[in-house]
């Protein structure tokens, strides 16, 4: 069997994503082994960004316009694209800013603004179709392995599409959205972690992004009778995948 | 210990022939030659491929000889790998699975058929066995199979052979003709072959089988022509993880479709919702 | 006469983030011979920290870099934490220096190996290191396992953005069985880490000798901690709240990163070189003895033997690490935290250097001004004086020589550009 | 019918030497506080165990039904895969101090997925290891309403379903001492070897005072009569649409912690060079959004739907699908809905329309 080609880029983000791919996952050598790096400048000096690629994993946020351009290419040439990771699945971290205007935020780092080409900050499927979503922040390693596996098997990987709830329940953690009345963003946040903060007494903070048609308001609504400001809800919804419209609703509700 | 239920058993795949652009026919015999694969029409195997998973597919066809068929549409990861699977190779099953068809009640009974689109699958076994039969009792067998254009409507052949049987009608329609398509045949929804004159006859017994939105208006016609709810069978799709009864996914109120149905008496499954029969 | 020339990388590998190296030989006119241009896009992560409370900005910040991601965390709650007037427990201190010590250790060896090794290895990258030298890589991959594996332990959940790890504490303290076994599993990787620095002692490198301040935190007593003077070798000493009277930073046109100096005294270089020419006399016996082995005699001045001073300092961290969980069995502490208005500041070792959070917070705890320098920020500088004196070492080499220098020179420093273009 | 096995009664140091030699035998899991939650646990003694506890997270039935179990495995040699059988982990294990709810939800979830043709085999093999001490509910929560299906808070038979087994003994905790009822042979085993004495009138008569006095704080009720075709009636009530619509998240908690769902996924688990794949299931849930999804629609691509099916399935299919209610009143869905949706509220407001109904009707008419 021929090993499929693989693109890896990177965008506005911490890197983070690579480095799980090539470091802190436990499948370092099993993966790089099943595939062929065509193109990944954090890995190495060969190869070109032209491609073709059967898999483009992509990390990052879009937030300057040549990387929409680079994308829009990647996309061309590859069989499957695969965003990795929260700043590529729904705009990350680097999306607080949109909750400001972008000019203030700029201002805020620089003096001369005149070599900032900043726009808003948006996940990969803004601009491209994409054909998986491997979430997590960093990328999931059971996300990565799915991927790359289903990809070699022929199918659509079976990553999970669910609340953290689910895996919450599974490990037989305390909820303590219910039991220590903390805002946990569980019940909207797809699951992948293992329900991590839960599991170490501490509520979600929704770092894999918004699972698919989360009840944002109801969640919102319930924080606010928990006697949380509305303040801090609006910065629970917007710390991650603020750019999705499936965090808005939860941001809207008490953005004052 | 018990065994698990959920192993499957590997089959051969004998024979491979295209129905369609996307669906295929598996001729199919189990390796284990001590292992028998005993179905009824309307029944179905758990299909599938380690690593892809399963899926619930029907039998298109039952031999006595120990091979059986199944007409499988590729319309996502396990259908698509399993279509994708030459002669020679192996795909796994565990089955058969589920209620089938009333055979006990067709004697003697005539018998409307509606198949539309691949719901023509799981009636073929049991056509098949009815042409063969010849009716000796007199009782008329009418086949009316509707498709979105002629390419997709499956079994061509048989369907011919089957016309041409004393006491056996099939009328065909389809609801397109693309370019470089001939069709004499009417054309609309499979339910519109309902009106036509030579379908006329109240049928005694009808086998309901198709897209669920084209069986909620087929059913209605049937009832709306006089017959009883209770001699209107209806094979339902829903998803299916386990097919025996466990993973919940197929219920419709309190029914597993996975085992009290696919194939149901329409009063069974009529009062509950989140179907759109 | 050497004729005119133009040697650049365009987008260079193996290095965290997104860089080119322009080399103009000789100088253009008004210009340097050579540039860093930083296209990393910026972020902005201090003009978007405003308004956000003081209890999200550890997960924030980690998400500055993807291989010092507890630098930053640990860091900016120093800061807030210095800002609120809260005095972290002396358990929390001993847990928060194994988690950035591990986290030191793991960076180093993700450094040498998949991103400098090659070079020496005369490969392009890491994925090409796998088939033929499968003992370095099972090395690394032991090694790593052990070191992740204690981040994640004490951290929270994951050695990559831990979720344990907050302003006051940590939200849930390991069993001491399991800190017990994460220190067996140190004590196993011991001669791999020994065997780490005689491989980058075999490196070669060009012979760069550099007269120029180095910078780290000088520590009470160890050879690192998370606190300490910012202190230089050229005598700077000043505590973490007054870094700003001794480091400034400007913004240049063809680079997003800002550049650090001293103030009235120009580059710095920040890093593992630094630590050990400052802090050589706390160096563990196993790290002097390898660095002996080594032959890195301290103070060293080239910029290259950064790499071997990272390789000591993974045998360093080791040895850290097994004395800080000897015997460790913490308590249950729940960090209870009241926010409150102030001002304050932090800096602590990154594993690539000096790292500086400041913020300001109002009553409730909400941040009202933000300021982050990272280790690259403040050797960008010396990065580029140390290419140009690289690029006049060799002009009359070829032109792929002196790029593959100038390239592992950038390697070198271990820059962080994801980090400095926060 | 006479009991087997006489009734004892024990002194509760007693039965703290028993934990303490049980569990030197067999793996004692039993309710334990971890801060605001009581969890099941292992316990090596009798002084780790919450014996006041109203309500566990997670019910006992759910530590015989495990979250993620392994089906099969399939190896691949060149174009050869060779499928193979996985051996459940049960180990001798023992449920101790599980309410009756909890015995019930246990006796529920045996006929979905062990009384049936088809055996779920990991269950079935912890159900067989593992044996269960009851014990009688004198802690009444806010939200139990066992009482309204009989299956609590004392045990006894319920709707002629619960067979003798459902636990193997069954504690009562009476002044100072305990009375233990016998239910097995293995109960009895339980105890060989323990001075007890054999329970007196007295001693009935005490556990009848008690459970008096038990069914008599409960707060909260559910009318069971004629619900099943009540809910039938009302598929449409305006309820699912306000409370599905806005409150439910498809968290999925209300069926992850009840004692009798029993939704499960497959999922295929290949590793990177192909050769190994294990087939697993997981626990799913009908509140789940792809749940119900198939390749040429969704059929409860809405809360309301999703609502309806959870709340539908319990109270009223459950009856014509396995012959008892789904629910056995924990309360626990409640409890543990971020959201605080109530089932039984839901059926009471749905009673209430159709009586005020029936009243207009009358009015009228
Ligand atoms: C009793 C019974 C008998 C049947 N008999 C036959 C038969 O004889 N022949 C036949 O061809 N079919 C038959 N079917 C239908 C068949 O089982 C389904 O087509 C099959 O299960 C689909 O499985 P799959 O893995 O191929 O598709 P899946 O991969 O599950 O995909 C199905 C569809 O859903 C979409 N989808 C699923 N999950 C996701 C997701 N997470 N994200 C995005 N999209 C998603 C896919 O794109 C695709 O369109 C029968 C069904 C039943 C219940
Ligand atoms: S703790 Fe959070 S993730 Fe876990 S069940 Fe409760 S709400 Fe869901
Ligand atoms: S529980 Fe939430 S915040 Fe925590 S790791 Fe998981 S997804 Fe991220
Ligand atoms: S627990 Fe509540 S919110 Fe979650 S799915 Fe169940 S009913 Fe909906």
């Amino acid at each position: 069997m021929k090993k499929p080609r693989l693109g890896i880029f990177k965008y506005s983000c911490c890197a983070g994503c690579q480095f799980q791919l090539i470091f802190f996952q436990r499948k370092v050598a099993e993966l790089l082994g099943a595939v062929e790096v065509v193109y990944g400048r954090m890995e190495t000096d060969a190869g070109t960004p032209e491609g073709p690629f059967d898999l483009a994993l992509i990390e990052g946020t879009i937030t300057e316009s040549w990387q929409a351009d680079e994308l829009k290419h990647v996309r061309n040439v590859s069989g499957f694209l695969v965003p990795i990771g929260s700043c590529a699945t729904n705009g990350g971290i680097p999306a607080i800013k949109n909750l400001v205007n972008e000019r203030e935020v700029e201002a805020r780092v620089y003096r001369d603004l005149s070599t900032v080409h900043s726009v808003r900050a948006s996940p990969v499927d803004h601009y491209v179709r994409v054909d998986a979503y491997a979430r997590g922040c960093p990328v999931g390693e059971a996300e990565v392995l799915e991927v790359v596996s289903g990809l070699l098997l022929g199918r659509r990987p079976d990553t999970a599409a669910y609340a953290v709830c689910v895996e919450c329940k599974m490990r037989g953690n305390t909820c303590v959205l219910v039991s220590d009345n903390l805002p946990c963003m569980g019940p909207v946040t797809n699951a992948g972690c293992g329900a991590l903060c839960p599991s170490n007494g501490r509520a979600c903070y929704a770092c894999w992004g918004p699972m698919e048609k989360p009840n944002a308001p109801a969640l919102a609504r319930q924080f606010r009778l928990m006697g949380q400001p509305p303040d801090e809800i609006a910065r629970r919804f917007s710390e991650f995948g603020y750019p999705t419209h499936e965090f808005q609703p939860g941001v809207e509700l008490y953005r004052e | 210990m018990t065994p698990s239920p959920l192993l499957p058993l590997d089959a051969e795949v004998l024979r491979v022939s295209e129905e369609s652009s996307d669906t295929r026919t598996l001729v199919l015999r189990l390796r284990d030659s001590s292992a028998r694969m005993d179905a009824r029409p309307g029944q179905f195997n758990m299909v599938g491929l380690p690593g892809i998973g399963e899926a619930p597919i029907t039998f298109s066809a039952i031999g006595g000889d120990g091979e059986f068929a199944h007409t499988i549409r590729g319309v996502g990861s396990v259908t698509r790998a399993l279509i994708g699977v030459a002669p020679g190779g192996t795909v796994q099953v565990r089955g058969p699975y589920g209620s089938s068809w009333p055979e006990e009640e067709l004697a003697g009974r005539d018998v409307v058929a509606v198949a539309g689109g691949n719901g023509i699958i799981p009636l073929r076994p049991l056509l098949q066995k009815m042409v063969a039969d010849r009716r000796p009792d007199g009782s008329r067998l009418l086949v009316l199979y509707g498709g979105r254009e002629p390419g997709q409507l499956l079994f061509r052949r048989d369907l011919d052979a089957w016309a041409s049987a004393p006491g056996v009608e099939v009328r065909l329609t389809v609801d397109e003709v693309p370019d470089g398509w001939k069709w004499d045949g009417p054309r609309g929804v499979v339910t519109g072959l309902l009106d036509h004159p030579s379908a006329g006859h109240p049928a005694e017994l009808a086998l309901v089988c198709g897209p669920e939105l084209m069986m909620r208006f087929a059913v209605r016609e049937l009832l709306l022509r006089g017959m009883r709810p209770a001699d209107v069978f209806v094979s339902l799709e829903r998803r299916m993880k386990c097919g025996i009864g466990h993973c919940g996914h197929c219920q419709l109120g309190p029914n597993y479709v996975c085992a009290d149905g696919p194939v149901f008496r329409y009063p069974q499954v009529k009062p509950y919702p989140d179907a759109m029969l | 006469m050497p004729t005119r020339r133009k040697i650049d990388v365009g987008y260079l590998a193996r290095v965290e983030g997104e860089t080119a190296i322009e080399v103009r030989v000789p100088a253009p006119r008004g210009g340097e011979t050579v540039r860093l241009r930083i296209f990393e896009p910026p972020r902005f992560f201090e003009g978007f920290l405003v308004g956000r409370r003081y209890d999200e900005v550890g997960d924030i910040v980690s998400r500055i870099c993807g291989i010092c991601p507890v630098s930053h965390m640990l860091t900016a709650i120093r800061a807030l934490e210095n800002a609120m007037g809260i005095e972290p427990s002396e358990q929390t201190r001993r847990l928060r220096l194994i988690e950035t010590t591990s986290q030191v250790a793991a960076s180093h060896l993700v450094h040498l190996y998949a991103l400098v090794m090659p070079d020496h290895l005369s490969l392009a990258g890491f994925p090409e290191m796998l088939p033929a030298h499968g003992e370095h890589v099972a090395r690394l991959l032991r090694m790593r396992e052990a070191v992740n594996d204690l981040t994640a332990l004490v951290g929270g959940g994951r050695p990559l953005h831990p979720i344990g790890t907050v302003v006051g504490g940590f939200t849930r303290v390991p069993p001491a069985a399991e800190l017990a076994g994460a220190r067996e599993r140190l004590i196993a990787i011991r001669p791999d880490a020994r065997e780490l620095v005689r491989t980058v002692a075999r490196f070669q490198t060009p012979q760069l000798e550099r007269d120029r301040e180095f910078v780290a935190l000088r520590p009470a007593e160890r050879y690192s901690d998370n606190v300490g003077i910012v202190a230089s070798t050229a005598g700077l000493a000043v505590a973490e709240s007054e870094y700003r009277t001794a480091i400034g930073e400007e913004q240049v046109p063809y680079a997003m990163t800002k550049r650090a100096t001293l103030r009235g005294r120009g580059a710095m270089m920040v890093g593992a070189l630094a630590r050990m020419n400052l802090n050589a006399d706390r160096l563990s016996a196993p790290a002097r003895d390898a660095a002996g082995e080594a032959g890195l005699a301290l103070p060293d001045r080239n910029p290259f033997h950064n790499n071997l001073a990272q390789a000591v300092e993974v045998v360093q961290a080791v040895e850290d690490c097994i004395e800080l969980l000897e015997g460790l069995s913490p308590r249950p502490e729940r960090p209870a935290v009241q926010p409150a208005a102030g001002e304050g500041a932090a800096a602590t070792e990154a594993p690539r250097g000096l790292l500086y959070h400041s913020y300001a917070v109002n009553r409730k705890g909400v941040v009202e001004r933000a300021d982050i320098a990272t280790p690259t920020v403040h050797n960008f500088l010396s990065m580029e004086e140390d290419l140009r004196a690289l690029v006049a070492l060799l002009e009359d080499r070829p032109a792929a020589e002196i790029r593959l220098a100038c390239e592992m020179l950038v390697r070198a420093y271990d820059p962080c550009f994801s980090c400095s273009v926060h | 019918m006479p009991a087997a096995f006489p009734a004892r009664r024990l002194a509760r140091e007693d039965l703290h030497g028993l934990v303490v030699r049980w569990a030197g035998a067999r793996e004692v899991v039993a309710p334990v506080r971890e801060g605001n939650e009581v969890h099941w646990r292992p316990v090596t003694d009798a002084a780790q165990v919450d014996w006041d506890y109203a309500s566990t997270m997670l019910p006992p039935s759910k530590v015989l039904y495990k979250p993620l179990v392994d089906v099969a495995r399939f190896t691949r040699a060149g174009d050869a895969v060779a499928t193979g059988a996985v051996e459940p982990d049960a180990r001798p294990s023992l449920l101790l101090a599980v309410h009756p709810c909890d015995l019930h939800g246990i006796l529920v979830l045996d006929r979905t997925v062990k009384g049936r043709r088809f055996v779920d085999p990991s269950y079935a093999a912890w159900r067989a290891q593992t044996l269960i001490v009851g014990l009688n509910c004198r802690h009444v929560g806010e939200l139990c309403f066992c009482a309204s299906f009989g299956t609590g808070p004392f045990y006894s038979r319920w709707m002629d379903q619960g067979p003798s087994d459902g636990c193997d003994l069954l504690l009562t905790e009476l002044e100072g001492d305990c009375l233990v009822e016998v239910m097995s042979r293995p109960g009895e085993e339980l105890l060989a070897g323990t001075r007890m004495t054999e329970a007196s009138e007295t001693d009935y008569a005490e556990r009848d005072r008690l459970e008096e006095s038990a069914r008599s704080r409960f707060k909260k009720k559910l009318e069971i009569g004629g619900l099943p075709e009540l809910l039938l009636r009302n598929l449409e009530h305006p309820v699912w649409e306000r409370v599905g619509e806005g409150r439910c998240l498809s968290c999925t908690n209300c069926t992850m912690v009840c004692p009798t769902c029993y939704c499960y996924d497959l999922q295929d688990r290949s590793s990177l060079d192909l050769r190994e794949t294990v087939r697993a299931r997981r626990w799913d849930s009908c509140q789940d959004r792809n749940f119900a999804a198939v390749h040429f629609g969704n059929f409860r691509a809405t809360r309301k739907a999703r609502l309806r099916q959870f709340v539908c399935h319990k109270l009223s299919y459950w009856v014509g699908q396995h012959g008892c209610f789904g629910c056995v009143g924990c309360g626990r869905c409640i409890r543990l809905c971020p959201t605080g949706i109530d089932l039984a509220e839901i059926a009471g407001e749905i009673r209430r329309t159709e009586k005020a109904e029936d009243l207009k009707g009358k009015a009228e008419g």
